[in-house]
């Protein structure tokens, strides 16, 4: 025949037609359809597994301080996001999650970014105080809200009850002499338990940093403590939990 | 004192021929003064002949040296001017004044002008006289020195490539033409004993045809045919037209092929009185519809102006042949229109081929391109003769071509005889194809980019623009003002064309047709009850109106054609899918390309029997000549 | 007698015919016109031939009163002859001239290298 | 009435030019998509148009390769106003995978105001709907501006 | 009083205002149709008028390298010709002029729009331009001899024993023998004209010229604003000129006895010779190349005609 299409025309020009409402009704991609990108910070632990992987370097980080930590904002531009989805298959804590959602239409660029907050506490040391300076008033006990110290005067004792420590600072501010402050938090990392390590490398390919270095077959394993960011994914990702956080000893 | 008007005119020119060898061949004022002074008289003098011969119907006749016929015998040589010679005496004039205008800037650069206006004068001359002549040898005289002066001015610029070639062609062909019509005459002579048309005509009709006289017709219009270039003779014309001085083409196609044209009418209608015979009909009108056929094909392969020109007169004769072929009122009135505006719009389309020959130096159209932001007026006027060739309403073109459709579809139901159908189907075609080489040559020639050699060319001077503008003027208002074109020139002509009986009584005195046994035919005026030219003006002035609106109303903006060099604001320049603006010219060999792979076959055999080779032309002449005389015999019979 | 010249000059016609059709040689192109020319000619001359006549050399009042002899031949056709050898003559003239420029500029006189312009 | 008329109509006809300035092609197929009879743009007047001066948005999709940078500037030269100039996918924005390649001079909007982008790597017809959607009612209030 | 209603016929019916409305009105029939055959929703009908209207609104951009006189007059005289070809047709049993050789005038008429887009586009200097009016040109002469002999086939049949060129005289016959569809013998000249009719418009399948995929619109591409408007409405207008011309010849023959019922119908009958010719080819076919377009007009349509011609002919 001259013309394959002409019943086919005929048919169709009598049934309905095979358009789709605008817009969408539900708005939803189909399938494993890829779209706008939810991050929630609150599950986020900074690790910057994200932005390592990301090929268009999409993620963008920025830092704040705040009260008591910092303020990490992760923006994540969808006009430069190639959507492969990486990020998410490399978030271990699954704050990175794609949406269905395909509505990705903007006239400014503020409307294609995807923004979310972290909040990363400070880590701080114990209470010391320069007992050298010391003059033994007692406000920072009398002003602890937990009771956590204790001075003698007489005998010039100044005590701290780490337990009960809240780190609350309190006695900081009352202190006259200005002799107490925190102490250098004790140095923490990833503490390795050879004898339970297979020498395995899945920590070394799991490490944002690529901190960990493993040779299977000297049977070494080494952390550069300096690149180290402590955001334990190597701990979650060892299969023989040879490794845990710990106080590092040097 | 209005009789002496005609050969005066004549005389005039050829005297300002003579006049311009002997005192103007050094001066140039005096030599440009005698011959404008020539042409201008002669053609007060025609055009005074409106008012006697078409309007009151009068027939002027003139005995030279008042050698009256005595006894019935026309001894002399007479002057005879009825309507048909008045008109087309009138074509011959407008056009040879027009292009002696024209010549006056366009050939000042060459050298030996005192030559060219010599042949000029003498062509001119020739030809008025020929139109107007009551004698048939005076007829083959003028023929002669017609084809003369054509071959020398042909090839005038001898420089140039091709003009001593294609003048060579030209005598071959002519005057193999010019020797059937003289045996054609001889064989007459021999028959009637007299040079005089109106005798002979009246003779004719009462004695019948003879196979002398059937031999003589025969070989007189395969004559004249060379002398219209209907097809198998029409290789010269191409040639000659095309290396000729442009303001010679142009008198080539509005004076010289119409000269042939008349000499068929005559003969046919008025010395043979064949046209009632549907034979004759039939095997003119096939003559006619190969010529425009074959012209407008080859036309559309022609990478020269000027020989594109050239083929397309071929092919407007081929309508203006197939018209009066159909030996009809209408077919004859049509025939007579077009051939009129063939003149005006061919003669139209020459002056701008020669304008752009002027300004730029050649009339290739490969190496042309963009000239309409140049010569504004040059484009305008080649627009309306474009259009006019290809009969578009409302210009000329397209009522004459109209006619002719009407003419042979009238016949072909009349006679029911399908050919004419078919030959109503390709005139119609032809048209098209008119139109599409016309397409051509514009986007060839005057749209699309201007090449960088190009970038200085200028508009041409005012004396060449005249004419032009006159054309065009002309073309729209016979286009409009058909009605009138009509009442005070196409019908007093095929009136006098049909109806030869006041011919022969006012040549050879009162009651002499009659004696003989000549009778009239009744002819009805073509009209249309339509044709209204009012509507038409109220159609331009809209026009003009809706584009006046358009073209200031609208928020367009212009992009300035800045000095070479300077980079162009590329929101002006031409789209080229992002890249910057180069120059890409489709050229005319570029165009029509699905047609012509189409049309392959026929365009090889076509090109193959354009030879350029001068004995497979007088082959051609031969042939066709001896099909006319065959033809003749067997339907004579 | 005359039946002679009528085949004599058709034969040329032919002749000349044949010359320009067949021959390469632009010259013998010419030549062959010339040949059709006098053909014709001769043609035109026997039409006036009336056998017997005497020329057509009288004076007016011979014919009025009846002495000039009342059968001669025609003059018309001998002066047409003259007329049309003349403009033969002429053509011939210019058509060797153009052969000799297109010599010049050809550095040929064969039809078949003469054909620039074709198609 | 006219004018009214004319704004009317000034985002109920847009006609769409595209431009691929060195895009994977993934973007192209999806903008032709959204021409076939699932998702019909035809219906709000979208139509291809093929050259510039015909068109009132113009899609531009691909990273803006130092090539076709030229070609492209060009091109939205040409567009008669009031025009529309909408970004398709990432890479006109941003570059995508190949921001920072010595061949690819992204982003688009340091050549040209882009006033709708979609994102996406490529971007759903319906999305690429609703980014025309937008540039359609633009181009109106772009219309109105000019004949204030 | 004459010039008044020149005046009136010319503008407003059937001229410039009604098929200007019709045409557009048409042309919408046409994509609402394509793009339901299509199994779209499509545009609405007015999308044409939108079309339109926003190209009016718009910049006029001329190049520098166009010729500003040609570029911009040359829609307009497209425009007026078609106006004018209306008032030849036989508007249901209306005619504003009826002469005795309109068919003529009619096949003339209906190639200035052709020609305007050919000295449009070849005015604007592209060279893409070029190879538009080339192939614009060429499916004119394609398109040119089948329509030729349709129209002298009908004059034939309508005419009898004498000549008919004129669209009255084959109205009349058709109100008295029935529509000219009917007769047998001209069965295949309708075909004919059914073919002939989107090639003239340019249509899907015919649209060499304009393919705007392979040479960006052809003669149209450097137009833009009112003038390409004006382009746009030409088209328009060609459809319900050239349906309208396929119904009078052959779908002439349905009277009511009034003036307003004969042209209702007479669009009704427009607005199925569009869907059968246009939207239906439209929807079904691909874009031809040009040498077949030619090879497909001069061999099998211009067949059709001719047997239709000289079965007429032979007074059948």
């Amino acid at each position: 025949m001259m013309f394959p299409f002409l019943k086919k025309a005929i048919t169709n020009a009598f049934t309905k037609p095979s358009t789709e409402a605008f817009p969408c009704p539900e708005g939803e991609g189909l399938g494993n359809y890829r779209g706008r990108i939810a991050f929630d910070g609150e599950k986020c632990i900074d690790c910057g597994m994200c932005i390592k992987v990301c090929s268009p370097a999409a993620i963008e980080l920025e830092r704040e301080e705040v009260e008591g930590g910092e303020n990490i904002w992760r923006t994540f531009d969808l006009t430069s996001c190639t959507f492969c989805a990486t990020c998410v298959d490399f978030c271990e804590e699954g704050a990175i999650q794609m949406t269905k959602d395909y509505h990705m239409v903007g006239t400014k660029h503020e409307d294609l970014l995807v923004k979310g907050v972290t909040f990363k506490k400070k880590i701080i040391g114990d209470l010391t105080c320069d007992i050298d300076n010391c003059i033994y008033c007692g406000l920072c006990a009398r002003n602890c809200p937990q009771n956590a110290i204790t001075v003698d005067r007489t005998t010039k004792t100044w005590q701290v009850d780490h337990e009960k420590c809240v780190k609350c600072g309190i006695c900081i501010g009352k202190c006259p002499k200005k002799v107490l402050s925190f102490a250098e938090p004790k140095p923490e990392g990833v503490v390795f338990d050879a004898e339970k390590c297979v020498y395995c490398t899945l920590c070394a390919k799991k490490c944002p940093v690529g901190a960990i270095e493993v040779d299977r077959a000297s049977k070494t394993w080494k952390i550069d403590r300096e690149t180290c960011i402590k955001c334990g994914a190597c701990i979650k990702g060892c299969p023989k939990q040879a490794l845990s956080m710990g106080p590092i000893e040097e | 004192m209005i009789q002496h008007f005609p050969v005066l005119a004549v005389m005039l020119l050829f005297l300002g021929a003579f006049c311009v060898e002997i005192f103007g061949s050094k001066n140039e004022g005096i030599r440009n003064t005698i011959t404008m002074l020539a042409a201008t008289i002669a053609l007060v003098l025609i055009y005074a002949l409106i008012k006697p011969v078409m309007i009151d119907g009068e027939i002027i006749s003139y005995w030279m040296g008042n050698w009256a016929p005595v006894s019935g015998y026309a001894i002399g040589i007479g002057y005879e001017i009825d309507a048909l010679s008045l008109f087309f005496a009138l074509l011959v004039v407008t056009t040879f004044w027009l292009s002696g205008v024209y010549s006056l800037s366009y050939m000042a650069n060459d050298h030996h002008l005192g030559h060219y206006y010599t042949l000029y004068l003498m062509l001119s001359g020739s030809v008025l006289g020929l139109v107007m002549t009551g004698d048939v040898f005076n007829m083959f005289v003028m023929v002669e020195i017609m084809t003369f002066a054509s071959v020398a001015l042909t090839a005038f610029r001898n420089e140039n490539e091709g003009t001593l070639e294609a003048g060579f062609k030209y005598l071959v062909i002519g005057s193999m033409g010019s020797s059937f019509t003289l045996t054609g005459i001889a064989l007459i002579y021999g028959q009637c004993h007299t040079l005089n048309m109106a005798q002979i005509s009246a003779q004719l009709s009462c004695g019948g045809l003879t196979p002398t006289t059937v031999m003589a017709l025969a070989l007189i219009v395969a004559g004249f045919g060379v002398k219209s270039y209907i097809v198998p003779f029409h290789t010269p014309a191409a040639d000659a037209y095309m290396v000729a001085p442009t303001s010679i083409s142009m008198i080539f196609s509005g004076m010289v092929n119409k000269a042939g044209v008349y000499g068929m009418i005559r003969v046919l209608y008025i010395i043979f009185r064949v046209m009632d015979q549907s034979n004759v009909q039939m095997l003119i009108v096939l003559f006619g519809a190969v010529t425009m056929f074959i012209g407008v094909t080859m036309a559309l392969t022609q990478h020269e102006f000027k020989r594109l020109l050239a083929f397309h007169s071929i092919s407007q004769i081929g309508y203006v042949i197939t018209a009066i072929g159909l030996g009809s009122a209408l077919g004859l009135t049509s025939g007579l229109f077009h051939a009129m505006n063939h003149t005006l719009f061919k003669g139209l389309l020459f002056l701008t081929a020669g304008a752009v020959l002027y300004a730029t130096g050649t009339t290739n159209l490969d190496k042309l391109g963009g000239l309409s932001k140049r010569m504004p007026k040059t484009t305008i006027c080649f627009l309306i003769g474009a259009f006019s060739i290809s009969g578009l309403p409302p210009f000329n073109g397209f009522v004459s071509k109209w006619l002719v459709y009407q003419a042979t579809y009238t016949k072909a139901v009349e006679s029911g005889n399908f050919v004419y159908a078919i030959v109503t189907v390709v005139a119609l075609v032809v048209s098209v194809m008119t139109l599409a080489s016309f397409i051509k040559v514009t986007q060839a020639v005057f749209f699309g980019q201007l090449p960088a050699e190009l970038k200085k060319t200028k508009e041409v001077p005012a004396a060449m623009l005249v004419p032009m503008y006159i054309m065009s003027a002309l073309c729209v208002l016979c286009g409009i003002f058909y009605p009138i074109v009509n009442k005070y020139l196409l019908y007093p002509a095929t009136n006098a064309a049909l109806n030869v009986t006041n011919y022969i009584d006012k040549m050879m005195g009162d009651g002499y047709a009659a004696g003989l046994g000549v009778s009239n035919i009744e002819v009805a005026p073509a009209a249309f009850s339509f044709w209204n030219p009012i509507v038409w003006l109220i159609l331009f002035v809209v026009i003009f109106i809706a584009a006046f609106i358009v073209i200031t109303g609208s928020k367009s903006s212009r992009g300035q054609l800045l000095q070479p060099g300077v980079k162009y604001d590329p929101k002006y320049a031409t789209f080229f899918s992002g890249e910057e603006e180069l120059f890409s010219q489709v050229g005319g060999s570029d165009l029509f390309w699905g047609f012509k792979t189409d049309w392959k076959g026929y365009y090889r055999v076509l090109e193959g029997l354009h030879s350029g080779i001068v004995t497979d032309y007088a082959v051609f002449t031969v042939i066709a000549t001896a099909i006319i005389t065959l033809c003749m015999f067997i339907f004579m019979r | 007698m005359i039946i002679v010249n009528y085949i004599a000059s058709i034969v040329l016609i032919v002749l000349g015919l044949y010359t320009v059709c067949t021959k390469k040689n632009l010259i013998k192109v010419v030549l062959g016109l010339g040949i059709v020319d006098y053909g014709v000619n001769l043609l035109i001359v026997s039409l006036g031939f009336n056998d017997g006549g005497t020329a057509p050399i009288y004076q007016m009042s011979d014919l009025l009163n009846g002495v000039a002899p009342h059968f001669f031949v025609d003059p018309v056709p001998q002066a047409l002859t003259l007329t049309s050898i003349v403009i033969g003559a002429c053509v011939d003239a210019m058509a060797l001239s153009l052969v000799i420029m297109i010599y010049r500029k050809y550095k040929s006189i064969n039809a078949d290298d003469v054909r620039r312009l074709h198609g | 009435m006219f004018n009214k008329l004319i704004n009317d109509s000034a985002s109920k006809s847009p006609w769409l030019y595209h431009i691929n300035s060195g895009s994977c092609n993934g973007c192209d197929i999806e903008l032709v998509a959204v021409l076939t009879p699932r998702y019909d743009a035809e219906r709000f007047g979208f139509k291809l148009a093929g050259t510039p001066r015909h068109a009132d948005i113009v899609v531009v999709s691909g990273p803006v390769t130092s090539q076709s940078r030229e070609r492209l500037i060009r091109t939205l030269a040409q567009v008669p106003e009031p025009k529309c100039v909408v970004s398709l996918g990432s890479c006109p924005k941003s570059g995508n995978v190949f921001k920072g390649s010595y061949s690819v001079e992204a982003p688009l909007d340091n050549f040209v105001h882009v006033d709708v982008s979609v994102a996406g790597c490529t971007p759903k017809p319906e999305a690429i709907m609703e980014g025309l959607y937008k540039a359609a009612l633009i181009l109106k209030e772009k219309r109105e501006a000019m004949h204030k | 009083m004459l010039i008044l209603k020149s005046l009136f016929y010319i503008l407003i019916f059937p001229g410039a205002l009604f098929t200007s409305c019709f045409g557009l009105f048409l042309a919408g029939v046409d994509r609402k149709v394509v793009a339901r055959m299509q199994h779209r929703i499509g545009p609405p009908l007015r999308q044409p008028m939108y079309d339109f209207f926003k190209l009016l609104g718009k910049e006029t951009i001329i190049p520098h390298a166009a010729n500003k006189l040609a570029f911009l007059a040359a829609p307009v005289i497209g425009f007026v010709s078609l106006a004018l070809i209306m008032l030849f047709i036989p508007v249901g049993g209306f005619t504003a002029f009826s002469g005795n050789a309109d068919m003529i005038v009619i096949l003339y008429l209906i190639t200035i729009p052709g020609v305007a887009l050919i000295v449009g586009g070849s005015s604007s200097g592209s060279p893409y331009a070029g190879i538009g009016i080339s192939r614009e040109m060429v499916t004119m002469m394609a398109y040119e001899l089948p329509f030729v002999l349709v129209l002298l086939a009908v004059a034939r049949k309508a005419g009898g024993s004498e000549l008919a060129f004129s669209m009255e005289k084959v109205a009349m016959w058709q109100a008295e023998n029935g529509n000219m569809l009917f007769q047998w013998s001209m069965i295949p000249a309708a075909i004919a004209m059914l073919l002939v009719v989107p090639a003239e418009v340019g249509t899907q399948p015919f649209d060499v010229a304009e393919a705007e995929t392979e040479i960006c619109e052809g003669p149209l591409i450097e137009y833009s604003g009112g003038a390409l408007g004006m382009f746009k409405l030409n088209t328009a207008m060609k459809m319900f000129v050239m349906s309208g011309l396929f119904v009078s010849l052959f779908l002439g023959g349905i009277r009511t006895g009034s003036v307003l019922c004969d042209i209702i119908i007479f669009i009704v009958l427009c607005v199925v010779v569009t869907i059968i010719c246009m939207s239906t080819t439209h929807a079904v076919t691909a874009r031809l190349k040009i040498e077949h377009l030619f090879k497909f007009y001069w061999t099998f349509v211009a067949g059709m005609a001719l047997c239709s011609l000289i079965l007429v002919w032979c007074g059948l």
